[in-house]
């Protein structure tokens, strides 16, 4: 199975620690992740927004590139560029007549042979994972989809849209204890970081609190755009609830990563907002 | 020879104004083997009809066409007068020169024209009828009815005291069905079990009736009027004869922990138990899933303990073959279990609740004994959420019909609330508030207005545990769809009611039809609401559709009616138009070369298998044959035979073929 | 054909339309409710979900459709599919929401209160459309001179540059020719109409 | 060909449109004569191949009408009716007689305007399409 990778643009620039987290990883686990040729940016939220055919044809010729150069599927570890890319192929092999015209808009024909894969999917079919584990992530810990990773539940057709569950297992072969709260796939505010940090920082606060307040000591995200609201936000959640919310925010790579003995600095941890205070050593050494 | 007697009505001037009928007439006679030709103006009246009788008699005819109105309208009448006049009655038939003829079309030959063709199409089928003989079918006098819920019971009680013998199959160890599960009813309020329970006492007792409960239809043959049925009767694992009910088993039974069915889960019952104390049969069961000695082959604790010796461990299940003539089917319904609705938390929180587990929490024999506390600590709850349309009406993930009764126990629910705890806070989340029924819009507006039920008009988007509490997300529409939340310490899903598991294998069992949703299909949606397209068997109840207790029992005593009628009649008779198969002397015996497409074909099980045997009684062929008391001569089988070896009175091949040929054959005609 | 001038300016009614690009009836809509009882920011909107599909409905009736294309709410949506999710109808109301910001677009209709979150979607298509991927530093300031909001966010910028998330120079994508032409094919709506 | 009469048969249902026909009489709405009627217990029960029959014996139409879907009678006879008339096509292609001498409807006890407005357009077809000449061909091919 020939696996490749989209990183996306914010792995490049706000979610490098994602990137770095990712690639360490797969190197300590033996794996090379060959990334799309000549990608391009998935068009996110403001190509579907603004510009139907765009939103179609920016994933598009990110699938012909990986279809092109015989990758069978393609690990988007981004939950937005994951959806973009799988809504696209979704709606390409459901009308032929709209694959052929966004074929011709791109210049480059997707036939539909290379499938889109989350950083769940991917991390879940590494055999005997919890052999990898060096240093248990002892923890309690809030696993937060978000939404895109689930839904919409007819074309990612992942897990289930209602309390899902394959990042807990994960966290549970991470040796964590993962909880179970109410916010799982609630929305972070998504694309309004920026434009509407008032929205984010209220829908991102309803998130961190209940995570802190049924006694997670650490969120679990695998989605840039979540992390950059749960995390680089945290300033504004914490003006708008008018309190001190530390808790960290930690990419599902970053965790396995501590969990296999991988150095911090590696995994790009300095790099987080709001500092992570705690390894994945068990609880008599929590301090970094 | 055929001597064929043509009568043309004017029908006063129906006809004549357009269609010249002397005309008809003189034409008619002219038609080979037409032996009589005459018009007359009103052939409907007596003198009219006189004139057929007279001129089957005087002229010996062999057939009789009336060309008059269509034979929707007078086909009996013209019928019963050549019986009387001695000719078989399917040797007469109308030709419809009024409503196809003289009513559409403008005066003129070629109207005139066109009646003589009909005439001649319907002279040339005539020319072919068989005289045909009415089916005489005998009725076994016993009734099956299956399943003893309300429905049921009605509907025994009703056929019982017609004076007709009456078996009831009941699935559960007692009957009682739902209605004994229930609280108290709307719009009345009455308690259930306390107007239930007479009519279970008065079915055990009425000497019509033989009640099999912990038993369930194995299979059955037969037809309408001749139905053989097998029951199995499941093992009790005790001598019902020599048990008294006194119930000392079930104290000293040490499998304490189950959950009882009767009570939703909410209460516990030993391992031999009654589903509830005025069971009747007032007879224990051992669940032998459960039980310590069935499980690990020690304890007999009952054995021990029963004064009369009745526990029999080693019984096996027992089958019992009944003759009936007619069935009534009154399974009922379930309501949507599991956990379907993620987002509601239902069977992930112990406090969402179904509504039949909320029955139990307010009814006096329930575990709580009536006190209104919540499933998870016993706690009193002060908010309490009640959510309709919980699967009904959403075809994603749960139906898309409305469940019909939920908006009247959802009122009731809040009510019995607010009874139970005072000052305690009910919110209805409801789409529409369907209230038609006699005194029920009364109900709901008594809830709003008189009981502080606060109703609040949308969908509920999600339930999720916060602090303690159960956190109901909402919105109402009312309110520009303003979000709502709602902290509630117990939430009611008015959950969807659907047919009973199992329905669609049981409908199989007895050839009757359903839908997709497993619900029993009935003959006609409007006229024929008790009846099957199944010949003899019947319909009561929600097994139907979702229904509350007045309409199934309304159902049900009409269910018992149909039955009354069916056996007032000695034999049951029925007209001859049927399918027949082809039968022929040896060495062919049959064209039929046992395909069996008709087999398939057949809506109504009506074509069974025979096997020809010679005198040695070895097998020759096996070919088709059609069950009178089945058949309702639809024909479909008649399109599909490739040897055309089944056909169908009154609608033969050659009776057809003769009136295509007459109606057309160009130059043929007759000059 | 309906030719009502207040609310088909393309000849059909907006549900017309709707049903066209996204195969959504919202016909098929009976009000329940659940999508504005579960949408993150129906507390935001001036009409929520519900009400949208509701005034599309209404397509018979001068101006309504209309006020969903002027509302604030189609903006607001975050394509975060829980309404379509849960759904007892299964409607796709994420991708009619897509669909209105289209034709809002197109007919000048958008909110004004929708400035910013417009500015900064253009600002973002505006980077990709240079260098094939999104240059966060570039969006940013492209956002803030579109927006006016110079000073929004101005302390975050050396934090990440010094942990190392801000970029000054862009990434590029190799055959950017192959980008424009796609942009150039794919004229957005509302913007450079010929 | 102005004073061309065709001769049309309609093959009917006894439930729906045979009592449908009985409602245009009744309602005294007036349709060509050009049309009989032969009456069957369902269209279930119709064997195409008497349609074939009906050709060779000198028919220019014929309308085949039933219950509509679901309405039924015997429950599922007009979606027999239905399925083989989708393969009866085919078989009249092939014969060379042109499928728009055939009229497949449904028409319910309660449409007697339908049932009019039915024979009318046909015949009006039937007519503009000409005589069927082909009877003589089938009756070679041993039909009729």
């Amino acid at each position: 199975m020939k696996t490749g990778f989209y990183p996306g643009c914010s792995m490049k620039g706000s979610a490098r620690e994602y990137s770095e987290s990712l690639l360490a990883v797969a190197g300590a686990l033996g794996r090379t992740l060959p990334e799309v040729p000549d990608w391009n940016c998935c068009g996110a939220t403001a190509a579907h927004n603004l510009d139907p055919d765009l939103a179609l044809a920016l994933p598009a010729r990110i699938l012909a590139a990986a279809e092109n150069v015989g990758m069978e599927e393609v690990l988007v570890p981004c939950a937005a560029c994951y959806s973009r890319l799988k809504v696209t192929r979704h709606e390409l092999l459901e009308d032929e007549q709209l694959r052929q015209r966004i074929s011709g808009l791109v210049e480059a024909d997707y036939r539909g042979s290379t499938e889109v894969l989350n950083i769940l999917e991917w991390l879940s079919r590494v055999p005997e994972l919890e052999k990898h584990v060096k240093k248990p992530f002892q923890r309690k810990v809030a696993c937060y989809y978000g939404c895109l990773l689930v839904r919409p539940a007819g074309i990612v057709k992942f897990d289930r849209p209602e309390d899902p569950q394959t990042m807990d297992l994960l966290m549970r072969k991470l040796g964590a204890e993962p909880i179970d709260w109410a916010f799982k796939t609630e929305c972070c505010g998504a694309g309004f970081s920026v434009s509407r940090t008032d929205l984010v920082a209220k829908l991102s606060g309803h998130i961190l609190e209940d995570a802190v307040s049924r006694g997670a000591e650490a969120m679990i995200v695998a989605c840039p755009m979540c992390h950059l609201n749960l995390d680089m936000r945290r300033p504004n959640i914490e003006k708008r609830a008018g309190k001190k919310i530390s808790i960290p925010v930690i990419y599902i790579t970053q965790a396995l990563g501590l969990a296999m003995g991988l150095p911090a600095k590696k995994l790009g941890l300095h790099r987080h907002k709001v500092a992570v205070k705690i390894s994945a050593a068990n609880a008599a050494a929590k301090d970094i | 020879m055929a001597r064929i007697g043509v009568f043309i009505c004017h029908c006063g001037e129906n006809i004549s104004a357009t269609v010249d009928v002397k005309k008809v007439a003189a034409a008619a006679a002219r038609i080979p083997g037409v032996a009589h030709s005459v018009e007359y103006k009103y052939m409907c009246s007596d003198p009219g009809q006189q004139l057929v009788k007279n001129a089957i008699r005087e002229k010996n005819l062999t057939g009789v066409v009336v060309a008059a109105c269509s034979p929707r309208m007078h086909e009996p009448t013209f019928r019963r007068a050549c019986a009387e006049a001695g000719l078989n009655p399917f040797l007469c038939e109308m030709a419809n020169i009024r409503e196809h003829c003289s009513w559409v079309h403008e005066k003129g030959d070629a109207t005139t024209e066109k009646a003589v063709d009909i005439v001649r199409t319907l002279v040339a089928k005539v020319k072919k009828n068989k005289a045909l003989q009415p089916i005489q079918v005998p009725v076994t006098k016993v009734a099956l009815v299956i399943g003893g819920g309300i429905a049921g019971i009605q509907s025994s009680l009703d056929i019982a005291n017609a004076g007709h013998r009456v078996i009831l199959v009941e699935r559960e160890p007692s009957i009682g069905g739902h209605m004994s599960q229930l609280s108290e009813t709307f719009p009345t309020l009455d308690c259930s079990q306390c107007i239930l329970t007479p009519r279970m006492v008065e079915v055990a007792q009425h000497p019509n009736i033989t009640l099999y409960s912990y038993a369930e239809l194995e299979s059955l043959d037969g037809f309408i009027g001749n139905f053989k049925a097998r029951i199995r009767k499941k093992a009790r694992s005790l001598d019902e004869t020599l048990c008294t009910g006194c119930g000392l088993c079930m104290q000293k039974c040490p499998t304490r922990r189950i959950p009882s069915e009767f009570d939703a889960g909410l209460g516990l019952r030993p391992a031999i138990y009654v589903p509830f104390p005025q069971a009747v049969p007032n007879k224990p069961v051992i669940d032998r899933e459960h039980c310590t000695y069935y499980r690990t082959g020690k304890c007999r604790l009952c054995e021990k303990i029963c004064p009369t010796q009745a526990i029999r461990f080693d019984q096996p299940d027992e089958i019992v073959e009944v003759d009936v003539g007619a069935i009534v089917l009154a399974t009922g319904f379930d309501i949507k279990h599991s956990d379907f609705f993620p987002e509601y938390g239902y069977g992930r929180y112990p406090d969402v609740i179904d509504g039949l587990q909320f029955e139990r929490l307010a009814s006096a024999s329930g575990p709580t004994l009536g006190e209104m506390r919540r499933p998870s600590d016993g706690k009193v709850p002060e908010t309490v959420v009640f959510i309709a349309c919980a699967g009904s009406r959403d075809p994603a993930k749960g139906i898309e019909y409305c469940s019909k009764i939920c908006c009247m126990y959802t009122a009731k629910h809040a009510m019995l609330y607010r009874h139970k705890v005072h000052g305690g806070k009910p919110y209805v989340f409801y789409m529409d508030v369907r209230a038609g029924g006699k005194m029920y819009e009364e109900f709901v507006r008594r809830a709003m207005e008189e009981e502080g039920v606060q109703y609040v008009r949308g969908r509920v988007s999600r339930v999720f545990e916060r602090n303690g509490k159960l956190v109901v997300k909402g919105a109402d529409t009312l309110l520009g769809a303003r979000p709502i939340e709602i902290e509630a310490d117990l939430v009611v899903l008015a959950t969807a009611a659907v047919a009973q598991p199992g329905a669609e294998e049981l409908a199989q069992k007895l050839h009757v039809s359903y839908d997709t949703h497993q619900f029993f299909a009935e003959a006609h949606p409007k006229l024929r609401p008790v009846e099957t397209n199944t010949a003899g068997i019947f319909l009561a109840g929600a097994c139907q559709a979702p229904k509350d207790i007045p309409e199934s029992v309304a159902q049900a005593s009409g269910a018992a009616a149909k039955v009354a009628a069916l056996f007032s009649q000695a034999e049951l008779v029925r007209d001859p138009l049927i399918a027949v198969v082809d039968r022929q002397a040896p060495p062919v015996y049959s064209s039929c070369v046992g395909c069996f497409l008709c087999q398939s074909a057949c809506p109504y099980q009506a074509i069974e298998k025979e096997e020809i045997r010679g005198r040695d009684g070895q097998l020759i062929k096996t070919v088709a044959k059609v069950n009178p008391g089945l058949c309702q001569g639809c024909g479909t089988c008649v399109a599909f035979c490739r040897t055309k070896s089944i056909d169908i009175q009154g609608f033969s091949h050659e009776q057809v073929h003769a009136e295509v040929l007459a109606l057309l054959n160009r130059g043929e005609r007759d000059a | 054909m309906r030719s009502d001038p207040h609310v088909h300016a393309a000849g059909a009614a907006l549900a017309d339309l709707v049903l066209e690009k996204t195969g959504v009836d919202v016909a098929r809509c009976y009000q329940c409710g659940k999508c504005s009882a579960g949408c993150p920011l129906a507390a935001e909107m001036d009409f929520p979900p519900s009400q949208i599909m509701h005034l599309l409905q209404l397509r018979d009736l001068p101006g309504f459709a209309e006020m969903a294309l002027r509302s604030h709410t189609i903006w607001l949506c975050l394509t975060c599919e829980i309404c379509y999710c849960r759904c007892p109808m299964e409607l796709d109301i994420p991708k009619v929401m897509d669909a209105l910001r289209h034709e809002s677009l197109a007919r000048g209709m958008v909110h004004p209160k929708a400035k910013d979150i417009l500015a900064f979607h253009r600002a973002f298509l505006d980077s990709v459309r240079v260098t094939g991927r999104l240059f966060e530093m570039g969006q940013v300031v492209d956002y803030k001179l579109r927006s006016g909001h110079f000073l929004q966010d101005l302390l975050q910028a050396p934090w990440m540059f010094w942990v190392g998330k801000l970029h000054l120079l862009p990434e590029r994508v190799r055959d950017r020719r192959a980008l424009k032409r796609i942009f150039a094919k794919t004229r957005r709506v509302g913007e450079k109409r010929p | 060909m102005p004073d061309f009469q065709p001769k049309i048969v309609a093959f009917v249902c006894n439930w729906c449109t045979y009592a449908g026909a009985d409602l245009t009489g009744t309602s005294r709405m007036k349709y060509s004569p050009q049309v009989s009627i032969i009456r069957f217990p369902c269209t279930g029960r119709i064997d195409f191949m008497l349609l074939l029959k009906a050709f060779a014996s000198g028919a220019d139409g014929i309308i085949v009408s039933g219950c509509h879907p679901n309405d039924c009678h015997y429950s599922s006879g007009n979606f027999h009716a239905r399925r083989r008339w989708i393969i009866f096509r085919g078989l009249l292609d092939f014969l060379g007689i042109d499928v728009s001498r055939v009229q497949f409807s449904w028409v319910s006890a309660a449409e007697g305007a339908k049932w009019a407005q039915l024979v009318n357009e046909t015949s009006e077809r039937i007519r503009e399409l000409g005589p069927f000449t082909g009877y003589q061909r089938l009756r070679g091919l041993g039909v009729g």
